[in-house]
């Protein structure tokens, strides 16, 4: 039986359709990551779950019983779970009493909250500024204190809204470690909302994407970043390359696609005539100076004409009749002394894209 | 304006000298109206916090209409305990008229309404994300209303200090229903109106600065709390 | 329609007034009459005679109508007023709880008030220094006592300090005698539990009287519209309303006319 | 309690045939009191503002001190305007004693404290945060303090109501300053002290629920606009 | 003249130091990023540029003039600025009063108003939520919102504080666009700061480094990156590979530092004894199943402990002695057939890592 399982949910807000028709099943000890554009609804959704607001329509379930009871059963199942919300906001307090506050509210023991906070505030990093006052932190301090009132509570569900974005790479780097030690060492479940899909990818079993409201694909990082269900979801795990045509004639489950541009081959079913978007992921674009023979299936001639730096790699436009990324290592890009203007020769292999079917020109 | 300059002289003379009866009158005036404030606040703290947290059709209307309620004059109130605690009215056995008690419930009736609308709009002023915040670690309501209060503390604290100040400077409600009766219910509003009536302008002035004097002092004590 | 608050100090006359002439009514009758009269706004403000002789003091009223003959007199003598004109009386009356545990029913005044204190009845007193608590102080000094020693003899003395009504009604509560000027307790009487035991006796007499603010001594009085007032007051034809006002409500006249009366 | 109900009947008989002098009556308190309470805002909102936004030393001993001053008794400013607006009087000669003018100053005198009171504790209510990136936009004082202002809209139509609501129910200053002359300034509040020291209980009853229901529409109106 | 000066900023707050003795020089057209871990300063900087905050000691120079002034004179100058905060606050109003409210604080006119508003609105893409109650939006568009509230004030000097750190991937995309293109077509003076090491580099002409309320390395991304001028900061910017040693010899411009654990060849001159950090880059250190005979000087054997995906790119620990990672491409790691306990060839260049001085053990 999944741990929590929603049925249909909808939430609208002023007559606006903000979720619809969410179904999710979580397993114990899954750690699922919701991403998505702003706006969404990913607060919306975790909002839901842990019971902080009701839905318009549908239900939650939580450990089999739907939650939709006595405000007294919703408490106890809300003391289940503990949510960082998005804007972390500090109680008009010391530290050491924001993060005890969970443990005194379920009655704990002085003795016990003062273990329990100060092993949290170890592991956090914020031992130290434990009689300042909340409010003075600055926002990535206020957001690990946040996080630490949350796990200090031992949940059984953590849901967590954008854990790191308010925090430097390297404190984001630390917290992430930390919720990675936190998944391993309690089994806790856990559903958290990030905008960056690495960490996502990082810390999740599966990743649901959320775009308007709806949930178009769910999976593991590698389903949601290699075959994208739809051109929206390509568009926001980062594909940079999607080529819109039609396919002209299949063979062998490889079929060749009129882009308008050009042909492309690419491995899949689809039938004859069916419009399509392929994906090409830019690090499956080779660059070279002179026309290799290889087992590509798509080679073209093209010209450079935008070179942008990636961190450790390069990102290298080129025009080939239809606009292509590719991102290279920096130092194959100086190798090739790739500047804006050269020719280039592109290839990528049949098997390294991926054709999602499309209703409608886009 | 000498009155006033007298009345500040005659002030510190009856402060200094301390005038017995000044200060038994001071004394039950505090009293009185410390009971009054702490009732009407065990009262409508909690009271405040459910009408904020809950939703429920007619919430803005209730507000407006306990805020209608500043607006009773004091004598309204006092004729309306007077008829209830008077020897023919409902709770005539109790035989609180002309008491130190009916002026607690009068005083109590008074600042209900006050208390009521000023916790309502402190805890309206706490961002939503603070209740949010507690619900998410598991407060239950009344935690989650504790801590919004506590988080409002400035706010609340205002508004005990006004319905102080209001219980102690009300006069209509402590003639009718406490009666004036010398060393038994006069209180300082009282012996200043009285002294008013009797045109001694002085007397009524020290008086009065001593009522702030005690306001003042329970104020920078509520302020001192509330930190 | 309200009023525009522009003053015209030459068309207003300031009347200060005790409270039992006020809340008898009489005022409100005789104000219409004035005013139409003389042609001028008669703006009537009610307090205890202390309050009232400050108000004439300070200027802020050209003419006063009260009931306590010795502070009268002060203020007179003080150069304050002009002349006393007395213009109407009445008697107090010494009011009890029906039973009169007290057994003061018939007697003088001065022998009630004794007896009250002798069989600890409840009294409450006005305790506020208006005309009716100077003529009790009177009563009891009629009676031979010392009036302070009277106040702090125990608890059956009740000093309410409020006004005849609150007064009234705190004698009802309390099952207490206290005296009263007749208009309010007829005003009050469905509400009490009081029945006049004593209205007899040449101290209980109570005359209202007239006074202008001496415009020597206080500047800018209406002195003129004033001396038109106790000449109006003094009219005949007024007298005679005085004497027959209130027979139409309670059932008994309220005052006497003065010119009726010989001299006090 | 057959009183409460003979004086809602007989507001119900005051309201339906528009007894004139009622109405007279009930729009005079009505003007005066509004008078007053645009007046006090228009000096206290800003008054409120430079408080909260300046920093400076005794700040907190300020509140405490206007916090103090809602104690104040309504006899006592009462006593003061009388003092000062009284022929003998340094403003005597402005012949305002005893006139409507002079009730408006006497709840201007009232109202002010209360008004700086709640607005500087409904601006502390707003983020900082507000404030700041008004600044950082190029707000000026002003124009912060206005925005800020707004933002607490709720508190600050909280605060006016109540001195609306202290001011049209006081009585003391009414009637020492006023005289609650017939037809000149006899407010709703004096007539039902004159009626109740007549013994007229239901009549009594019956004004104070006239006040009851102005002080209503005037909350109603102020919610409206607040929104 | 550079437009903004400080010389020896200090803010302090309850005794403590927040910023030490900051002395900045930005010409007008400039684009600066400062980068910094949580709590670093870079708020307080800001809110000190932006005139908010009087500093506890020091000067902020605007076009020459102290702006120690009077009131009116800040006034005055802060309606050159405009400053983004990192907790962006809606104004409870509708979305284009929003944007409005510093135009018509300037006494703008209605029309004008109205066009700079239209035109900022549909630049953000937020046109259609005009309407809308600020305080409903999500915090990514709010943020938008925060964005569009400054930029339609056409100021001289913008300050963000973490202009994208609540937004996704494709937003903060669409944002950091946005904010280029005004860059460009303004020529406005832009301070920001920022999580995102790419994004300062990107956006930036300069970036300085605050740490700890200094700031201990500004320059170019590229001095950044490459020659980080202490441990902190290149540990901040991401170098994984800091090797701690002291300097065995040293010929023709090459040392040999012995790193405890093996010996490692670098460019540099410092001078023998000396204790140096070695700092090479992921990107720069290649595997091999073979020895390869290469110019690289430094080469060692080594088992691979933990594989991690970091988006196109797969990060390599590999223990030789001592730790190194290495960044490889997926397809690399995959021809490789990298796994736990691999043996693998490390090499890397001499000239691929950079020395710094240090002078005590860290
Ligand atoms: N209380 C509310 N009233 C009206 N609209 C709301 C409310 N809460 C959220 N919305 C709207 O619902 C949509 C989804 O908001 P939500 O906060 O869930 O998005 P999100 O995915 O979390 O975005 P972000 O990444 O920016 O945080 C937004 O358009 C938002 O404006
Ligand atoms: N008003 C204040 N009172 C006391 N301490 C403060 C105040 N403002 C900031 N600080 C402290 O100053 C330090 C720097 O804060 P600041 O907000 O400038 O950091 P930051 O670099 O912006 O961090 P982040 O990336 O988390 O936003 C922090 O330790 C913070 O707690
Ligand atoms: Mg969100
Ligand atoms: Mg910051």
């Amino acid at each position: 039986m999944p741990l929590i399982e929603t049925n249909d949910l909808c939430q609208r807000y002023d007559g606006r359709h903000i979720l619809r028709n969410i179904n999710l099943s979580i397993e114990a000890g899954e750690v699922l990551a919701l991403i998505g554009p702003t706006g969404a609804g990913k607060t919306t959704l975790l909002r839901l779950l842990a019971l902080l607001d009701t839905p318009t329509s549908g239900a939650i379930f939580f450990d089999g019983a739907n939650v939709a009871g006595s405000p007294r059963f919703r408490l106890e199942m809300r003391r289940r779970m503990a949510f960082v919300l998005q804007k972390p906001m500090a109680f008009n307090a010391s530290v050491y009493d924001n993060v005890a506050s969970g443990l005194r509210w379920r009655g704990l023991g002085r003795a016990e909250v003062r273990d329990q906070v100060e092993r949290v505030l170890e592991m956090i990093g914020l031992s130290a500024d434990r009689n300042r006052n909340a409010r003075t932190l600055s926002g990535g301090e206020m957001q690990r204190v946040a996080i630490a009132r949350a796990i200090a509570l031992d949940p059984e569900v953590l849901l967590l809204d954008e854990p790191t974005a308010n925090l430097d790479p390297v404190s984001a780097r630390r917290t992430e470690e930390l919720l990675a030690a936190v998944i391993r060492q309690r089994s806790a479940t856990v559903i958290l909302s990030t905008h960056d899909l690495a960490q996502g990818q990082r810390l999740a079993d599966r990743i649901g994407v959320l775009i308007n409201g709806e949930i178009p694909q769910i999976g593991t990082s590698r389903d949601i970043f290699v075959s994208p269900g739809s051109r929206e979801v390509a568009e926001f795990v980062g594909v940079e390359n999607i080529l819109d045509g039609t396919v002209l004639s299949s063979a062998e489950d490889v079929v060749t696609v009129d882009i308008g541009g050009g042909l492309i081959e690419a491995v899949s079913d689809v039938a004859v005539g069916q419009r399509v978007s392929v994906c090409v992921r830019p690090e499956n674009v080779t660059l070279a100076l002179s026309r290799l023979s290889s087992s590509a299936r798509n080679s073209f001639t093209g010209k450079v004409t935008w070179l942008s730096s990636a961190g450790p790699l390069a990102r290298v436009h080129v025009d080939c009749g239809f606009p292509l990324v590719a991102l290279v290592t920096r130092r194959s890009a100086a190798d090739l002394d790739l500047h804006i203007g050269r020719q280039v020769y592109v290839t990528f292999k049949a098997s390294a894209t991926h054709v999602i079917r499309t209703e409608r020109d886009s | 304006m000498t009155e006033i300059w007298q009345g500040l002289v005659r002030a510190i003379e009856l402060i200094v000298t301390l005038d017995a009866e000044v200060i038994e009158i001071t004394w039950r005036s505090l009293t009185i109206s410390v009971i009054a404030t702490v009732l009407a606040s065990v009262l409508c703290l909690p009271l405040g916090a459910l009408v904020h947290f809950r939703r429920f059709r007619g919430k803005r209307l209730l507000i407006s209409l306990v805020q209608t309620l500043y607006s009773v004059p004091t004598v309204v109130i006092g004729l309306l305990v007077f008829i209830l605690l008077s020897r023919s009215g409902p709770l005539g056995g109790l035989n609180l008229l002309f008491t130190p008690a009916a002026m607690v419930v009068g005083q109590v009736v008074l600042i209900i309404p006050i208390l009521l609308g000023l916790t309502i709009s402190a805890l309206s002023s706490v961002d939503r994300t603070i209740a949010d915040t507690a619900r998410s670690l598991g407060a239950s309501g009344p935690q989650t209303a504790v801590l919004v209060l506590t988080e409002a503390r400035f706010a609340v604290t205002a508004a005990v200090i006004m319905a102080f100040g209001r219980a102690i400077s009300e006069v209509g409600i402590a003639i009718m229903v406490g009666g004036n009766i010398r060393g038994f219910t006069r209180v300082l509003t009282t012996a200043i109106s009285l002294e008013t009536s009797r045109g001694d302008v002085e007397l009524s002035m020290a008086l009065g600065l001593i009522l702030l004097l005690i306001a003042l002092a329970v104020n920078l004590t509520l302020n001192r709390i509330q930190r | 329609g309200a009023e525009t608050p522009v003053l015209e100090p030459k068309a207003r006359l300031k009347l200060a007034t005790t409270t039992s002439l006020y809340d008898t009514g009489l005022w409100g009758h005789l104000e219409t009459l004035f005013e139409k009269k003389y042609g001028v706004e008669l703006d009537i403000l009610y307090a205890g005679t202390g309050k009232a002789l400050e108000l004439g003091r300070r200027g802020d009223v050209d003419v006063l109508a009260v009931h306590d003959l010795p502070s009268e007199e002060r203020f007179i003598a003080d150069g304050y007023g002009v002349k006393r004109v007395p213009f109407a009386y009445n008697y107090f009356i010494i009011v009890g709880p029906s039973a009169d545990p007290a057994g003061i029913k018939g007697l003088s005044p001065e022998a009630a008030f004794i007896k009250v204190k002798e069989t600890s009845g409840a009294f409450v007193s006005r305790g506020d220094d208006s005309g009716t608590h100077a003529k009790e102080k009177a009563i009891w000094k009629a009676a031979g006592l010392d009036y302070e020693m009277v106040r702090q003899s125990g608890q059956w003395y009740i000093e309410a300090g409020s006004g005849m009504g609150p007064t009234l009604m705190m004698a009802s509560e309390k099952r207490a005698y206290t005296l009263t000027d007749i208009g309010t307790f007829l005003a009050y009487k469905g509400k009490l539990d009081l029945v006049p035991l004593v209205d007899k006796g040449e101290t209980l007499l109570n005359v209202y009287a007239a006074i202008a603010v001496n415009p020597e001594k206080v500047k800018g009085v209406n002195y003129d519209m004033a001396n038109n007032l106790i000449g109006f007051l003094t009219s005949t034809g007024i007298q005679k309303l005085i004497g027959d006002y209130g027979v139409k409500e309670y059932g008994t006249p309220l005052f006497s006319a003065y010119s009726d009366e010989v001299e006090q």
